[in-house]
Protein backbone atom coordinates (compact mmCIF):
# COMPACT_ATOMS: atom_id res chain seq x y z
CA UNK A 1 0.00 0.00 0.00
CA UNK A 2 1.91 3.09 -1.21
CA UNK A 3 2.08 5.79 1.72
CA UNK A 4 1.40 8.75 -0.75
CA UNK A 5 -2.30 7.31 -1.19
CA UNK A 6 -2.96 8.65 1.90
CA UNK A 7 -2.23 12.28 2.27
CA UNK A 8 -3.73 15.49 4.16
CA UNK A 9 -3.41 19.07 3.65
CA UNK A 10 -3.93 22.23 4.78
CA UNK A 11 -4.19 25.30 2.49
CA UNK A 12 -5.07 28.61 1.83
CA UNK A 13 -5.63 27.77 -2.03
CA UNK A 14 -8.74 26.66 -2.90
CA UNK A 15 -8.46 22.64 -4.21
CA UNK A 16 -9.85 20.71 -7.57
CA UNK A 17 -11.46 17.98 -6.18
CA UNK A 18 -12.03 16.37 -9.67
CA UNK A 19 -8.45 16.19 -10.13
CA UNK A 20 -8.13 15.03 -6.53
CA UNK A 21 -10.61 12.08 -7.34
CA UNK A 22 -8.77 11.20 -10.23
CA UNK A 23 -5.06 11.12 -8.45
CA UNK A 24 -6.77 8.80 -6.06
CA UNK A 25 -7.81 6.38 -8.49
CA UNK A 26 -5.02 6.82 -11.74
CA UNK A 27 -3.94 3.88 -12.91
CA UNK A 28 -5.17 1.18 -9.94
CA UNK A 29 -7.88 -1.29 -10.98
CA UNK A 30 -8.14 -2.52 -7.58
CA UNK A 31 -10.65 0.51 -6.46
CA UNK A 32 -14.36 -0.43 -6.69
CA UNK A 33 -15.70 2.61 -4.79
CA UNK A 34 -14.52 6.24 -4.11
CA UNK A 35 -16.81 7.85 -1.47
CA UNK A 36 -16.67 11.81 -1.08
CA UNK A 37 -17.37 14.86 0.85
CA UNK A 38 -16.80 18.29 0.15
CA UNK A 39 -17.80 20.83 2.76
CA UNK A 40 -18.82 24.94 1.77
CA UNK A 41 -19.15 27.79 3.26
CA UNK A 42 -23.22 28.12 3.35
CA UNK A 43 -24.38 32.33 2.94
CA UNK A 44 -27.32 33.46 4.62
CA UNK A 45 -28.21 36.21 7.63
CA UNK A 46 -26.01 38.62 6.03
CA UNK A 47 -22.91 36.33 5.89
CA UNK A 48 -20.23 38.29 4.20
CA UNK A 49 -17.68 36.14 4.86
CA UNK A 50 -15.97 33.09 6.85
CA UNK A 51 -12.14 33.36 8.75
CA UNK A 52 -10.99 29.76 9.47
CA UNK A 53 -8.12 30.18 12.18
CA UNK A 54 -6.25 26.81 12.94
CA UNK A 55 -3.34 25.70 14.77
CA UNK A 56 -0.38 24.86 12.41
CA UNK A 57 2.06 22.56 14.20
CA UNK A 58 -1.19 20.81 15.13
CA UNK A 59 -3.13 20.62 12.38
CA UNK A 60 -1.66 17.70 9.77
CA UNK A 61 -0.56 15.79 12.74
CA UNK A 62 -4.02 15.77 14.14
CA UNK A 63 -5.63 14.81 10.52
CA UNK A 64 -2.81 12.33 9.84
CA UNK A 65 -4.14 10.44 13.14
CA UNK A 66 -7.48 10.55 12.09
CA UNK A 67 -6.82 9.16 8.86
CA UNK A 68 -4.75 6.30 10.93
CA UNK A 69 -7.83 5.23 13.12
CA UNK A 70 -9.34 4.93 10.02
CA UNK A 71 -7.14 2.83 8.08
CA UNK A 72 -7.57 1.03 11.50
CA UNK A 73 -11.18 0.19 11.31
CA UNK A 74 -11.37 -0.53 7.13
CA UNK A 75 -9.39 -1.64 4.28
CA UNK A 76 -8.65 1.23 2.61
CA UNK A 77 -6.75 1.69 -0.63
CA UNK A 78 -6.63 5.94 -0.74
CA UNK A 79 -7.40 8.49 1.49
CA UNK A 80 -7.18 12.31 0.48
CA UNK A 81 -7.86 15.44 2.78
CA UNK A 82 -7.62 18.74 2.30
CA UNK A 83 -8.89 21.78 4.55
CA UNK A 84 -8.54 25.52 3.59
CA UNK A 85 -8.02 27.99 6.10
CA UNK A 86 -7.39 32.30 5.48
CA UNK A 87 -10.98 33.96 4.55
CA UNK A 88 -13.39 32.03 2.55
CA UNK A 89 -16.56 33.92 0.84
CA UNK A 90 -19.97 31.98 1.05
CA UNK A 91 -19.95 29.02 -1.58
CA UNK A 92 -16.59 28.59 -1.64
CA UNK A 93 -15.07 25.36 -0.70
CA UNK A 94 -13.87 24.57 3.18
CA UNK A 95 -13.29 21.15 3.21
CA UNK A 96 -12.67 17.38 1.42
CA UNK A 97 -12.20 13.80 2.30
CA UNK A 98 -12.30 11.38 -0.33
CA UNK A 99 -11.67 7.60 0.31
CA UNK A 100 -11.06 4.64 -2.24
CA UNK A 101 -11.91 1.35 -1.18
CA UNK A 102 -12.48 -2.12 -2.50
CA UNK A 103 -16.17 -2.00 -1.94
CA UNK A 104 -19.27 1.21 -1.39
CA UNK A 105 -19.36 -0.20 2.27
CA UNK A 106 -16.32 0.98 3.92
CA UNK A 107 -15.68 3.84 1.38
CA UNK A 108 -19.17 5.48 2.59
CA UNK A 109 -18.03 5.23 6.41
CA UNK A 110 -14.32 5.98 7.06
CA UNK A 111 -15.47 8.95 4.70
CA UNK A 112 -17.92 10.00 7.50
CA UNK A 113 -15.87 8.90 10.17
CA UNK A 114 -13.20 10.92 8.96
CA UNK A 115 -15.71 13.59 8.39
CA UNK A 116 -16.93 13.29 12.06
CA UNK A 117 -13.88 13.31 13.53
CA UNK A 118 -12.42 16.03 11.58
CA UNK A 119 -15.31 18.12 13.09
CA UNK A 120 -14.29 17.51 16.81
CA UNK A 121 -10.78 17.04 16.80
CA UNK A 122 -8.74 19.05 14.30
CA UNK A 123 -8.06 22.63 15.44
CA UNK A 124 -9.58 24.68 13.26
CA UNK A 125 -11.90 27.45 14.37
CA UNK A 126 -14.68 29.61 12.23
CA UNK A 127 -15.12 33.30 12.90
CA UNK A 128 -18.13 34.50 10.73
CA UNK A 129 -18.44 38.12 9.36
CA UNK A 130 -21.69 39.45 9.71
CA UNK A 131 -23.12 42.73 8.87
CA UNK A 132 -22.94 43.88 12.67
CA UNK A 133 -19.76 42.64 13.34
CA UNK A 134 -17.43 39.20 13.81
CA UNK A 135 -18.23 36.04 15.67
CA UNK A 136 -16.87 32.75 16.67
CA UNK A 137 -18.86 29.91 15.37
CA UNK A 138 -20.18 27.87 18.72
CA UNK A 139 -19.13 24.18 18.21
CA UNK A 140 -22.54 22.09 17.92
CA UNK A 141 -23.32 19.02 20.27
CA UNK A 142 -24.68 17.40 16.82
CA UNK A 143 -21.11 17.06 16.00
CA UNK A 144 -20.19 15.59 19.18
CA UNK A 145 -22.90 13.44 18.94
CA UNK A 146 -21.66 12.48 15.45
CA UNK A 147 -18.02 11.99 16.69
CA UNK A 148 -19.06 9.54 19.39
CA UNK A 149 -21.43 7.22 17.79
CA UNK A 150 -17.72 5.59 16.08
CA UNK A 151 -16.84 4.67 19.86
CA UNK A 152 -19.38 1.75 20.17
CA UNK A 153 -20.02 0.98 16.38
CA UNK A 154 -17.43 -0.71 15.26
CA UNK A 155 -17.37 -2.19 11.78
CA UNK B 1 9.98 24.04 37.48
CA UNK B 2 9.49 23.40 34.41
CA UNK B 3 9.72 25.96 31.51
CA UNK B 4 6.73 24.90 28.84
CA UNK B 5 5.47 27.06 25.70
CA UNK B 6 1.51 27.89 25.73
CA UNK B 7 -0.47 28.70 23.21
CA UNK B 8 -3.80 30.17 22.80
CA UNK B 9 -6.32 29.73 19.86
CA UNK B 10 -9.72 31.75 18.88
CA UNK B 11 -11.58 32.80 20.97
CA UNK B 12 -9.92 32.28 24.14
CA UNK B 13 -7.34 33.93 21.94
CA UNK B 14 -9.43 37.17 22.05
CA UNK B 15 -10.20 36.70 25.51
CA UNK B 16 -6.91 36.47 27.11
CA UNK B 17 -5.15 39.11 24.88
CA UNK B 18 -2.00 36.27 24.89
CA UNK B 19 -0.88 34.24 21.29
CA UNK B 20 1.20 32.74 23.47
CA UNK B 21 3.43 32.55 26.33
CA UNK B 22 6.82 30.98 27.96
CA UNK B 23 6.03 30.22 31.46
CA UNK B 24 8.46 28.37 34.41
CA UNK B 25 5.60 25.91 35.48
CA UNK B 26 6.04 25.08 39.71
CA UNK B 27 5.96 21.24 40.20
CA UNK B 28 2.59 21.65 41.81
CA UNK B 29 1.30 22.28 38.72
CA UNK B 30 2.30 19.78 36.70
CA UNK B 31 -0.66 18.81 34.88
CA UNK B 32 -2.95 20.62 32.45
CA UNK B 33 -5.61 21.00 34.44
CA UNK B 34 -3.52 22.32 37.28
CA UNK B 35 -1.36 24.47 34.61
CA UNK B 36 -4.80 25.99 33.59
CA UNK B 37 -5.86 26.34 37.30
CA UNK B 38 -2.58 28.56 37.49
CA UNK B 39 -3.19 30.90 34.46
CA UNK B 40 -6.82 31.14 35.63
CA UNK B 41 -6.01 32.64 39.20
CA UNK B 42 -4.48 35.23 36.90
CA UNK B 43 -7.84 37.17 37.50
CA UNK B 44 -9.39 39.34 35.00
CA UNK B 45 -9.32 38.40 31.12
CA UNK B 46 -8.01 35.22 31.96
CA UNK B 47 -10.63 34.45 33.75
CA UNK B 48 -11.80 32.84 30.07
CA UNK B 49 -9.91 29.81 31.45
CA UNK B 50 -11.92 29.04 34.26
CA UNK B 51 -13.32 25.57 34.65
CA UNK B 52 -16.59 26.07 34.04
CA UNK B 53 -16.70 27.00 30.32
CA UNK B 54 -15.45 24.58 27.60
CA UNK B 55 -11.95 24.78 27.09
CA UNK B 56 -9.51 21.94 25.15
CA UNK B 57 -5.74 21.68 25.54
CA UNK B 58 -3.14 20.10 23.67
CA UNK B 59 0.30 18.97 24.90
CA UNK B 60 2.56 18.87 22.07
CA UNK B 61 0.04 18.71 19.36
CA UNK B 62 -2.25 16.11 20.82
CA UNK B 63 -5.54 15.96 22.31
CA UNK B 64 -4.96 15.80 26.21
CA UNK B 65 -6.69 15.69 29.07
CA UNK B 66 -6.89 17.70 32.41
CA UNK B 67 -4.69 14.78 34.41
CA UNK B 68 -2.32 14.78 31.32
CA UNK B 69 1.37 15.57 32.76
CA UNK B 70 3.14 18.55 31.38
CA UNK B 71 7.38 18.20 31.21
CA UNK B 72 10.30 20.99 30.61
CA UNK B 73 9.62 22.01 26.64
CA UNK B 74 6.24 20.61 26.09
CA UNK B 75 3.99 22.96 24.01
CA UNK B 76 1.19 23.18 26.09
CA UNK B 77 -1.90 24.52 23.83
CA UNK B 78 -5.54 25.81 25.11
CA UNK B 79 -8.57 26.82 22.97
CA UNK B 80 -12.13 26.21 22.26
CA UNK B 81 -14.04 23.57 21.01
CA UNK B 82 -13.15 23.28 17.13
CA UNK B 83 -15.28 24.08 14.52
CA UNK B 84 -13.69 23.35 11.22
CA UNK B 85 -14.91 21.17 8.34
CA UNK C 1 -35.79 24.37 -6.53
CA UNK C 2 -34.99 24.42 -9.68
CA UNK C 3 -35.74 20.75 -11.42
CA UNK C 4 -32.40 20.89 -13.06
CA UNK C 5 -30.96 20.37 -10.28
CA UNK C 6 -32.14 17.20 -9.93
CA UNK C 7 -30.83 15.21 -12.89
CA UNK C 8 -30.46 11.40 -14.13
CA UNK C 9 -28.61 9.84 -17.00
CA UNK C 10 -27.87 6.70 -18.74
CA UNK C 11 -24.96 6.80 -21.40
CA UNK C 12 -22.03 4.64 -22.68
CA UNK C 13 -19.85 7.75 -22.45
CA UNK C 14 -17.40 8.28 -19.63
CA UNK C 15 -18.64 11.24 -17.12
CA UNK C 16 -16.25 13.93 -15.67
CA UNK C 17 -17.10 14.11 -11.53
CA UNK C 18 -15.16 16.91 -11.17
CA UNK C 19 -17.79 19.01 -13.99
CA UNK C 20 -20.47 17.21 -12.58
CA UNK C 21 -19.89 18.14 -9.06
CA UNK C 22 -18.77 21.77 -9.83
CA UNK C 23 -22.01 22.13 -11.74
CA UNK C 24 -24.29 20.84 -8.60
CA UNK C 25 -22.83 23.98 -6.82
CA UNK C 26 -22.43 26.38 -9.31
CA UNK C 27 -23.58 29.77 -8.21
CA UNK C 28 -25.01 28.98 -5.26
CA UNK C 29 -24.04 29.37 -1.67
CA UNK C 30 -26.69 27.59 -0.08
CA UNK C 31 -25.63 24.40 0.06
CA UNK C 32 -23.36 23.36 2.62
CA UNK C 33 -22.14 20.17 1.69
CA UNK C 34 -21.99 17.61 -1.51
CA UNK C 35 -21.54 14.55 -1.19
CA UNK C 36 -20.71 11.82 -3.91
CA UNK C 37 -19.92 8.19 -5.33
CA UNK C 38 -18.28 6.64 -7.87
CA UNK C 39 -18.56 3.13 -8.52
CA UNK C 40 -15.78 1.63 -10.76
CA UNK C 41 -14.94 -1.53 -12.26
CA UNK C 42 -12.96 -4.36 -10.09
CA UNK C 43 -9.92 -5.68 -12.00
CA UNK C 44 -9.06 -9.08 -10.92
CA UNK C 45 -9.55 -12.99 -11.55
CA UNK C 46 -8.44 -12.24 -14.84
CA UNK C 47 -11.23 -9.61 -15.73
CA UNK C 48 -10.83 -8.56 -19.23
CA UNK C 49 -14.02 -6.12 -19.12
CA UNK C 50 -17.31 -5.68 -17.58
CA UNK C 51 -20.59 -5.42 -19.61
CA UNK C 52 -23.58 -3.29 -18.50
CA UNK C 53 -27.12 -4.20 -19.67
CA UNK C 54 -30.50 -2.25 -19.16
CA UNK C 55 -33.82 -2.07 -19.39
CA UNK C 56 -33.74 1.32 -21.31
CA UNK C 57 -37.65 1.90 -21.37
CA UNK C 58 -37.32 1.42 -17.39
CA UNK C 59 -33.65 2.68 -16.45
CA UNK C 60 -34.29 6.79 -16.02
CA UNK C 61 -37.87 6.17 -14.66
CA UNK C 62 -36.38 3.62 -11.95
CA UNK C 63 -33.68 6.32 -11.12
CA UNK C 64 -35.56 9.25 -10.91
CA UNK C 65 -37.98 7.75 -8.71
CA UNK C 66 -35.31 6.50 -6.74
CA UNK C 67 -34.51 10.31 -6.32
CA UNK C 68 -37.86 11.55 -5.60
CA UNK C 69 -37.65 8.93 -2.91
CA UNK C 70 -35.07 10.63 -1.24
CA UNK C 71 -36.20 13.68 -1.82
CA UNK C 72 -39.00 12.88 0.66
CA UNK C 73 -36.80 11.81 3.25
CA UNK C 74 -34.27 14.77 3.13
CA UNK C 75 -34.19 18.52 2.37
CA UNK C 76 -32.10 17.81 -0.80
CA UNK C 77 -30.79 20.69 -2.82
CA UNK C 78 -29.55 18.69 -5.68
CA UNK C 79 -28.92 15.20 -7.12
CA UNK C 80 -26.90 13.69 -9.77
CA UNK C 81 -26.77 10.32 -10.77
CA UNK C 82 -25.01 8.98 -13.84
CA UNK C 83 -24.86 5.43 -14.74
CA UNK C 84 -23.04 3.81 -17.53
CA UNK C 85 -23.75 1.06 -19.61
CA UNK C 86 -21.80 -1.03 -22.61
CA UNK C 87 -18.33 -2.88 -21.97
CA UNK C 88 -15.82 -1.27 -19.64
CA UNK C 89 -12.40 -2.46 -18.74
CA UNK C 90 -10.84 -2.36 -15.51
CA UNK C 91 -10.53 1.00 -13.45
CA UNK C 92 -13.29 2.47 -15.49
CA UNK C 93 -16.11 4.31 -13.87
CA UNK C 94 -19.56 2.65 -13.74
CA UNK C 95 -21.98 5.13 -11.45
CA UNK C 96 -21.77 7.96 -10.20
CA UNK C 97 -24.20 9.41 -7.25
CA UNK C 98 -24.11 13.22 -6.01
CA UNK C 99 -25.88 14.77 -3.37
CA UNK C 100 -25.93 18.16 -2.25
CA UNK C 101 -27.77 19.61 0.91
CA UNK C 102 -27.14 22.38 3.46
CA UNK C 103 -25.79 19.90 6.07
CA UNK C 104 -23.43 17.01 6.12
CA UNK C 105 -25.71 14.17 7.28
CA UNK C 106 -28.18 14.54 5.01
CA UNK C 107 -25.89 14.36 2.10
CA UNK C 108 -24.13 11.47 2.98
CA UNK C 109 -27.50 9.81 3.76
CA UNK C 110 -29.03 10.80 0.94
CA UNK C 111 -26.19 9.46 -1.31
CA UNK C 112 -25.68 5.99 0.21
CA UNK C 113 -29.66 5.42 0.28
CA UNK C 114 -29.88 6.50 -3.24
CA UNK C 115 -26.88 4.01 -4.02
CA UNK C 116 -28.27 0.99 -1.91
CA UNK C 117 -31.97 1.27 -3.97
CA UNK C 118 -30.17 1.98 -7.10
CA UNK C 119 -28.25 -1.59 -6.98
CA UNK C 120 -31.41 -2.66 -5.93
CA UNK C 121 -34.13 -1.38 -8.02
CA UNK C 122 -32.15 -0.18 -11.33
CA UNK C 123 -32.65 -2.29 -14.12
CA UNK C 124 -28.83 -2.89 -14.95
CA UNK C 125 -27.35 -6.20 -15.12
CA UNK C 126 -23.46 -6.90 -15.29
CA UNK C 127 -21.56 -9.30 -17.52
CA UNK C 128 -18.18 -10.54 -16.52
CA UNK C 129 -15.84 -11.56 -19.54
CA UNK C 130 -13.58 -13.82 -18.03
CA UNK C 131 -10.36 -15.60 -19.40
CA UNK C 132 -12.33 -18.86 -19.37
CA UNK C 133 -15.69 -17.23 -20.52
CA UNK C 134 -18.83 -15.03 -19.72
CA UNK C 135 -20.79 -15.06 -16.84
CA UNK C 136 -23.77 -13.04 -15.58
CA UNK C 137 -22.84 -11.38 -11.81
CA UNK C 138 -25.06 -12.92 -9.14
CA UNK C 139 -26.92 -10.40 -6.89
CA UNK C 140 -25.84 -10.24 -3.47
CA UNK C 141 -27.68 -10.47 -0.87
CA UNK C 142 -25.59 -7.43 0.78
CA UNK C 143 -27.11 -5.62 -1.06
CA UNK C 144 -30.51 -6.43 -0.80
CA UNK C 145 -29.84 -5.95 3.21
CA UNK C 146 -28.26 -2.22 2.79
CA UNK C 147 -31.24 -1.25 1.09
CA UNK C 148 -33.70 -2.79 3.79
CA UNK C 149 -32.01 -0.73 6.20
CA UNK C 150 -33.61 2.28 5.00
CA UNK C 151 -37.38 0.57 5.17
CA UNK C 152 -37.50 1.37 8.93
CA UNK C 153 -34.36 3.73 9.08
CA UNK C 154 -36.58 6.87 9.08
CA UNK C 155 -34.53 9.95 9.31
CA UNK D 1 -57.84 -12.14 -23.33
CA UNK D 2 -55.45 -9.27 -23.25
CA UNK D 3 -52.04 -8.35 -26.11
CA UNK D 4 -49.31 -7.38 -24.06
CA UNK D 5 -45.55 -7.32 -24.61
CA UNK D 6 -42.85 -9.44 -22.90
CA UNK D 7 -39.57 -8.32 -22.54
CA UNK D 8 -37.02 -10.75 -20.80
CA UNK D 9 -33.40 -9.42 -19.90
CA UNK D 10 -29.83 -10.33 -18.90
CA UNK D 11 -29.29 -13.80 -18.04
CA UNK D 12 -32.90 -14.58 -18.42
CA UNK D 13 -33.08 -13.62 -22.14
CA UNK D 14 -30.32 -15.67 -23.08
CA UNK D 15 -31.86 -18.74 -21.01
CA UNK D 16 -34.75 -18.67 -22.61
CA UNK D 17 -33.56 -17.19 -25.98
CA UNK D 18 -36.18 -14.45 -26.61
CA UNK D 19 -35.75 -10.89 -26.31
CA UNK D 20 -39.19 -10.03 -26.87
CA UNK D 21 -42.51 -11.22 -27.80
CA UNK D 22 -46.06 -10.14 -28.42
CA UNK D 23 -48.70 -12.63 -26.21
CA UNK D 24 -52.41 -12.80 -26.17
CA UNK D 25 -52.49 -13.44 -22.84
CA UNK D 26 -56.18 -15.19 -21.60
CA UNK D 27 -58.23 -13.97 -18.61
CA UNK D 28 -56.75 -16.48 -16.01
CA UNK D 29 -53.01 -15.50 -16.27
CA UNK D 30 -54.21 -11.86 -15.77
CA UNK D 31 -51.33 -11.52 -13.10
CA UNK D 32 -47.72 -11.00 -12.94
CA UNK D 33 -47.40 -14.32 -11.05
CA UNK D 34 -49.84 -16.31 -13.26
CA UNK D 35 -48.40 -15.38 -16.39
CA UNK D 36 -45.03 -16.51 -15.19
CA UNK D 37 -46.47 -19.47 -14.37
CA UNK D 38 -47.69 -19.56 -18.05
CA UNK D 39 -45.17 -19.29 -19.91
CA UNK D 40 -43.32 -21.73 -17.32
CA UNK D 41 -45.56 -24.01 -18.60
CA UNK D 42 -44.13 -24.00 -22.12
CA UNK D 43 -41.22 -26.46 -20.40
CA UNK D 44 -37.98 -26.77 -22.22
CA UNK D 45 -35.74 -23.18 -21.78
CA UNK D 46 -38.83 -21.57 -20.30
CA UNK D 47 -38.52 -23.72 -17.04
CA UNK D 48 -36.22 -20.56 -16.60
CA UNK D 49 -38.92 -18.42 -15.47
CA UNK D 50 -40.02 -21.42 -12.55
CA UNK D 51 -40.94 -20.29 -9.04
CA UNK D 52 -37.97 -21.21 -6.83
CA UNK D 53 -36.11 -18.86 -8.95
CA UNK D 54 -35.17 -15.58 -8.32
CA UNK D 55 -37.17 -13.50 -10.97
CA UNK D 56 -38.29 -10.29 -10.73
CA UNK D 57 -40.52 -8.63 -12.82
CA UNK D 58 -41.78 -4.89 -14.27
CA UNK D 59 -45.20 -3.93 -15.21
CA UNK D 60 -44.92 -0.90 -17.49
CA UNK D 61 -41.32 -0.43 -16.27
CA UNK D 62 -42.32 -0.44 -12.68
CA UNK D 63 -41.31 -3.02 -10.44
CA UNK D 64 -44.52 -5.12 -9.86
CA UNK D 65 -44.83 -8.42 -8.05
CA UNK D 66 -47.03 -11.48 -8.26
CA UNK D 67 -50.44 -9.89 -7.67
CA UNK D 68 -50.35 -7.15 -10.10
CA UNK D 69 -52.69 -7.08 -12.18
CA UNK D 70 -51.90 -6.84 -16.15
CA UNK D 71 -53.55 -5.21 -18.17
CA UNK D 72 -54.15 -5.16 -22.44
CA UNK D 73 -51.46 -2.87 -23.83
CA UNK D 74 -49.00 -3.42 -20.66
CA UNK D 75 -45.28 -4.20 -21.31
CA UNK D 76 -44.40 -6.86 -18.75
CA UNK D 77 -40.31 -7.85 -18.64
CA UNK D 78 -38.90 -10.57 -16.66
CA UNK D 79 -35.40 -10.32 -15.40
CA UNK D 80 -33.00 -11.62 -12.66
CA UNK D 81 -32.41 -9.60 -9.81
CA UNK D 82 -30.41 -6.39 -10.39
CA UNK D 83 -26.59 -6.02 -10.95
CA UNK D 84 -25.64 -2.70 -11.50
CA UNK D 85 -24.36 0.54 -9.49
Amino acid sequence: MMEEAFRVSVSEADFDVGAELDALAAGRSDIGAVASFVGRVRGGEGLIAMSLEHYPAMTEKALAGIVSQARVRWPLMGVRVIHRVGRLLPGAQIVMVAVASGHRGAAFEACEFIMDFLKTRAPFWKKEELPGGARWVDARESDDAAAARWDTDQP
Amino acid sequence: MAVVKILYFASLREAVGCDQETLDVPDEAGTVGALRALLCARGGDWSALEGGRAVRAAVNQVLARPETVIAAGDEVAFFPPVTGG
